[in-house]
């Protein structure tokens, strides 16, 4: 504990280590990023077990849902799920999903994992704040999960969490789920905080030699500006949660009218950051696929610079955006405009970096592995994620869609675009480097078919409702007359969720079969430049037998210079060779 | 997909929806053309035996170019979209006309209390009417609504009038709107208030000119 | 093999900002610190010119007591910063001394918050009597634990300088120094903006 | 440490004191706005004073201050974007 700052340099640890040190309390990067892959994985099931109970209930309400019969009492009827626990399912689902799958996976465990075998490092610059991270964000897990346990319920105001409703028990009857959500949250907060801390500290100082800015693979990038957008936006919803727990266990007022308090200070604390988290979870993402696309293609990154301005005028945008989510919450009518107006200016910055994909395939000599094929469907689904962002963004339209389906279409089509697509193409990627092993191409290419259909299927017709007008958090669209009509969509919905859960077993299949099974990878069989590729796979602990040395940029695939079509980052090359 | 949007009776509805429009076609040209690119690329574009890829970096000018003209058209259609959003939203919520008709709305767990204000034409005194659930207006009229809440947050939605808005405890916040067709419409409350939210619901009912009077007089027969 | 001298040698040759990582980690945690008071205080002002009349709550306030707590934190920010310039002259005796007086005015600052929440408490000023007081409670309150985290880290350090332990790693008294100034500069403003506006 | 410069941290100290005593003579004698002005502006010095001497922000590069800088302009941009919806509403 003392330690935690101490640098690596002082931390060399000796090879042999016993069972605990080497798999449990380890603070190698790798071990750190595989720990949170599993926590991860853990949340996605059970965050895909509520998405299903939500479901379940919104195409066939009040009627027992196939297996869930087992689920005790107080929270569901014989698989019956009654309205206050629907609010608790959504609660659970976008917290899970956002701060417990999207979060971690897509930050901690390709962060962790990648940043020091990229930019040529032994390991973080804080080992043992890394080691303390994964653990303040397994008591969360734990937080979170007791708060489903505790008498009253657990929180169930939305992921959102907005004030009064959360802020007094009367309202919902929530009494310690609600106390425990807010602490498993600060602690998840506390996790990446460290977490961002040590990948813009390792970024910073421990680059191999020759590892310029400029020279750092997109995802590094990505990955530094996701966490600095994500250290300087949680601050002000640091404070806002304090003042929320406050509010409930100490009785102060600060969102409670009668006392004088602010309902409307929460929103803006709250999306202060929440416009910020949704890139924090995109950049990463587009990291991803910003790695695969130039592998696959045998190409060059089409503009690497412009594509890193871009990232970070997007990042100082997404701060200056955050109250399109509050045009009809009865914020200042003449502020909303120029947060209209920001927003959407915010897709010029992304408008590049799709541009640059695209033309990164031009004349490209592409084949379609299961990574490639999942990188590409981030892209497609991110689009009308991000263009349907454009109708919600402009003020006037989103009176008509604000809290409707059509909003809830728009954040599943770009967040699961990214964390799950995203995701997907990234394990897909660096399975062989984490594990040493293959995954299955055959079961990859039809998880990937089977993800991509059932995926439109289940979120393209909310469109469809929201322009039809259905509110989200509505737990029986039964009850409204004039939604009735649009009944026969939420049950083709269910249908193709249901379906996209069940095909997901077999990516759990692949995965699992693949850890034991699977081919053996060899260091790089990719053929990929960056300097992960260079060490075997699995890495070594410490990663590099001898740190690297960088001669040029991470894309130099097809370069003149040399007869392969690619080029690695360490490689001597002609001009070096000569010199 | 918008052909599903309900019925819009409501005088700035008709503004709302073509700015919608317009955003589809903008957005949806924008997705026609980036698949069709993608999906071009991809059959023209896939690995063919001795064949290497260009190398291409995109570092000239003349290169990024093929990022930045697109980025100038991306733009000047994003200021287009803005600048007919300002007009909209300037003419629904800063430029609002004065009112025929007021009407108090009052949200709570889990019903719309609506109060009327009576031949006085004032909230808050003997002669006023309260009804849960209820919104009774004439058509072709602008009324004026007063939105506060007794509890938590709720919201104030009328598909057809394409109006929604929270209504914030401890606040007291006016919407507007003129309904041109007499009907009953749903008015839903459309922000997660507790475990009531799903099915708090109430209706609007527009009348017909004469019809409303006779409703008028059926509540305040003695109306001076 | 990789013994720890090699370890340093190649961590030399590393590509850097020249800043060191322990430096830059804790002034990165700061700059988020710095948005959790920053969106604290910001939330504070607007609240409270928003809603007027609250000149008449905070004369409530014990001025003399903050007063004195205001003298208390910025001489254990002198101590603070005499116990670094020990460690860079490489006196270990001052160390302590300086150490042990930061660490005790810490103390003093706790226990005299604690004190005039108490009183407060007495004349019934809770944190729900209305939002002045819940800002009052949050934003001390808040800071209070601050203080308390670098007493405790302080403590730490003044353990190991007691044990000659803390050798190879003084350079964490600067990373505490840091963090315990930062403190003390968030109450050079709550101090004005609680008790003497 | 470069240079092993240092500033007197007494002088500072003293400093720090009598800025004190100024903020809490103002507070007592000046009318209220003049002296919340003042007040303030005197906070200021002194968190200036404390960060680049106490937290030797003077020796250190460029990258420490945008450490500094960019959160603060971050909260200061939230705080002014809550100006019309908490201060100026009706
Ligand atoms: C990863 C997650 C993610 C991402 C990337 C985005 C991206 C964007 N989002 Fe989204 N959003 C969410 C997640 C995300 N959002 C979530 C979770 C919510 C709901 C929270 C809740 O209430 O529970 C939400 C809600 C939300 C709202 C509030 C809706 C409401 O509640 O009423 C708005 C409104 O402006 C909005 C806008 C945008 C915009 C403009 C973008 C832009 O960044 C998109 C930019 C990208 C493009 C535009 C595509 C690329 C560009 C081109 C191909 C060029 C052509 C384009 C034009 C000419 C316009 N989002
Ligand atoms: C990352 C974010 C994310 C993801 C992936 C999802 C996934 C899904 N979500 Fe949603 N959702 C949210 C974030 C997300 N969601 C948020 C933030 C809200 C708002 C909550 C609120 O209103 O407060 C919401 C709300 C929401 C609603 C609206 C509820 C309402 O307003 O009443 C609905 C309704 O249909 C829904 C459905 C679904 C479905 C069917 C899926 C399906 O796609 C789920 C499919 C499941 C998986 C893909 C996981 C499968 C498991 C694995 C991949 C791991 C297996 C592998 C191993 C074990 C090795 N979600
Ligand atoms: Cu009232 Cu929802
Ligand atoms: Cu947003």
């Amino acid at each position: 504990m003392s330690n935690i700052l101490g640098d690596v340099t002082q931390g060399t640890h000796p090879e042999k280590k016993g069972f605990w040190r080497t798999y449990v309390f380890s603070t190698d990067h790798k071990v750190i990023a595989k720990q949170y892959l599993a926590l991860s994985l853990f949340w996605a099931v059970l965050g895909g077990f509520t998405a299903y109970l939500i479901r379940w209930q919104l195409a066939h309400p009040e009627t027992a849902a196939p297996g869930a019969g087992w689920i005790p009492e107080p929270f569901m009827y014989e698989g019956v799920v009654p309205p206050e626990f629907y609010n608790v399912l959504i609660t659970m689902h976008g917290t899970i999903m956002v701060f417990f799958v999207a979060m971690p996976l897509l930050l901690a465990v390709f962060g962790n994992y990648l940043i020091p075998l990229m930019i040529g490092a032994r390991d973080m610059a804080f080992p043992r704040l890394n080691m303390l991270s994964v653990w303040v964000f397994a008591l969360a897990s734990l937080v979170l999960l007791i708060s489903l346990f505790v008498p009253g319920g657990a929180a169930s105001a939305g992921w959102t969490g907005y004030p009064p409703l959360s802020a007094r028990a009367i309202y919902t009857g929530v009494n310690w789920g609600m106390n425990l959500w807010i602490v498993a949250i600060a602690l998840e907060f506390a996790a990446f905080l460290m977490g961002g801390i040590n990948f813009l500290t390792t970024t910073l100082n421990m680059r191999a030699p020759g590892m310029t800015l400029f020279r750092l693979p997109l995802i590094v990038w990505m990955q530094i500006t996701a966490g600095v957008v994500f250290m300087l936006s949680v601050g002000p919803l640091i404070a806002g949660a304090v003042m929320l727990l406050l509010d409930r266990v100490i009785g102060t007022t600060f969102y409670v009218p009668e006392g004088g308090g602010q309902p409307l200070l929460w929103q803006h604390l709250f999306w202060f950051f929440g416009h910020p988290e949704v890139y924090v979870i995109l950049l990463p993402a587009l990291g991803i696929i910003l790695e695969i696309l130039p592998v696959f293609s045998r190409k060059p990154i089409f503009g690497y610079r412009p594509i890193i301005y871009s990232t970070i005028v997007a990042g100082i945008l997404s701060f200056i955006v955050w109250a399109h989510h509050q045009y009809v919450s009865g914020i200042d009518p003449r502020l909303a405009m120029p947060f209209s107006i920001t927003t959407i200016l915010i897709s010029v910055p992304f408008a590049l970096i799709v541009f640059a994909m695209i033309a990164t395939l031009w004349k490209g000599s592409i084949s379609f592995p299961t990574p490639m094929l999942f990188a590409l469907g981030t892209l497609g689904v991110f689009l009308i994620g991000g263009l349907t962002g454009i109708f919600v963004g402009s003020a006037p339209v989103d009176i008509y869609f604000h809290d409707t389906y059509f909003v809830v279409a728009h954040f599943h089509y770009t967040l699961f675009s990214a964390v799950f697509f995203g995701g997907f193409a990234g394990l897909y990627f660096w399975f062989p480097k984490m594990f040493g092993r293959m995954m299955n191409e055959t079961l990859g290419k039809i998880h990937f078919v089977l993800t991509f259909i059932l995926f439109n299927t289940t979120f393209f017709p909310m469109f469809f409702l929201g322009v039809g007008g259905m509110m989200r958090r509505i737990a029986n669209p039964m009850q409204y007359e004039f939604l009735q009509p649009l009944q026969p969509i939420n049950v083709f919905i269910t249908g193709s969720a249901n379906l996209l859960l069940i095909s997901q077993g077999i990516f759990a299949i692949n995965f699992f079969w693949s850890l034991f099974r699977g081919r053996i990878a060899g260091p790089n069989p990719w053929q990929a430049n960056t300097l992960e590729w260079s060490t075997s796979s699995p890495p070594p602990h410490e990663n590099f037998h001898k740190i690297p040395t960088v001669y040029r940029g991470p894309y130099e695939y097809s370069s003149p210079e040399t007869a392969e079509d690619w080029l690695p980052q360490n490689q001597l090359g002609l001009e070096e060779v000569k010199k | 997909m918008l052909s599903w949007l309900p019925e819009n009776i409501s005088t700035y509805g008709g503004d709302i929806d073509s700015l919608m429009y317009h955003i589809y076609y903008i957005t949806g040209v924008w997705f026609l053309l980036t698949y069709g690119v993608i999906i071009v690329f991809l059959l023209r574009y896939r690995r063919q035996e001795g064949q290497k890829a260009a190398y291409v970096r995109g570092d000239s000018l003349t290169q990024a170019s093929w990022l930045l003209v697109p980025l100038l058209i991306v733009l000047a259609l994003d200021l287009w979209i803005d600048f007919q959003g300002s007009e909209v939203w300037a003419k629904i919520k800063i430029d609002a006309p004065s009112s025929d008709l007021l009407v108090g709305v009052t949200g709570k767990q889990f019903n719309w209390e609506i109060a009327y204000p009576g031949p006085d034409g004032k909230l808050g005194t003997a002669d006023d009417l309260e009804m849960e659930n209820e919104l009774h207006v004439p058509v072709n009229k602008v009324v004026h609504v007063i939105l506060r809440s007794k509890d938590v947050i709720h919201s104030f939605f009328l598909p057809n009038l394409r109006l929604k808005q929270d209504v914030m405890p401890g606040r007291t916040i006016e919407a507007w709107f003129e309904a041109t067709k007499p009907g009953r419409y749903p008015l839903p409350c459309a922000e997660l208030c507790g475990f009531g939210h799903s099915g708090m619901e109430g209706s609007l009912i527009v009348h017909s000119l004469d019809e409303y009077e006779k409703w008028v007089q059926k509540n305040w027969p003695n109306k001076p | 093999m990789k013994d720890a001298l090699n370890m340093k040698i190649e961590s030399m040759t590393l590509t850097g900002t020249g800043i060191p990582s322990g430096k830059a980690g804790v002034w990165c945690f700061l700059a988020s610190e710095i948005t959790v008071f920053g969106g604290l205080i910001g939330s504070y002002l607007v609240v409270r010119l928003g809603s007027g009349g609250w000149p008449e709550a905070s004369a409530h306030l014990s001025f003399s007591l903050a007063l004195f707590n205001t003298l208390v934190l910025l001489t254990s920010s002198m101590t603070m910063v005499l116990a670094f310039d020990a460690v860079e002259k490489g006196d270990s005796k001052k160390l302590r001394t300086f150490l042990f007086l930061t660490i005790l005015l810490g103390l003093v600052f706790l226990g005299v918050k604690a004190f005039e929440y108490a009183g407060k408490l007495a004349h019934g000023f809770t944190p729900g009597a209305g939002v002045f007081w819940s800002f009052y409670y949050g934003m001390t309150g808040l800071h209070a634990l601050h203080v308390l985290a670098g007493v405790i880290v302080n403590i730490i350090l003044f353990m190991e300088a007691l044990g000659n332990a803390l050798k190879p790693n003084e350079h964490r008294v600067e990373l505490a120094g840091l963090y315990w100034h930062f403190v003390d500069i968030v109450w050079i403003f709550l101090f004005p903006l609680l008790y003497l506006t | 440490m470069e240079g092993k410069q240092h500033p007197n941290y007494f002088l500072i100290w003293v400093w720090l004191m009598v800025l004190v005593v100024v903020s809490v003579v103002a507070s007592l004698i000046l009318p209220k706005s003049l002296a919340s002005f003042l007040i303030f502006a005197v906070a200021g010095i002194k968190a200036l004073l404390v960060i680049l001497n106490y937290m030797h922000l003077k020796y250190e590069k460029p990258l420490i201050y945008a450490f500094v800088i960019v959160p603060l302009l971050f909260a200061l941009i939230l705080t002014l974007l809550l100006f019309p919806d908490f201060v100026f509403h009706g």
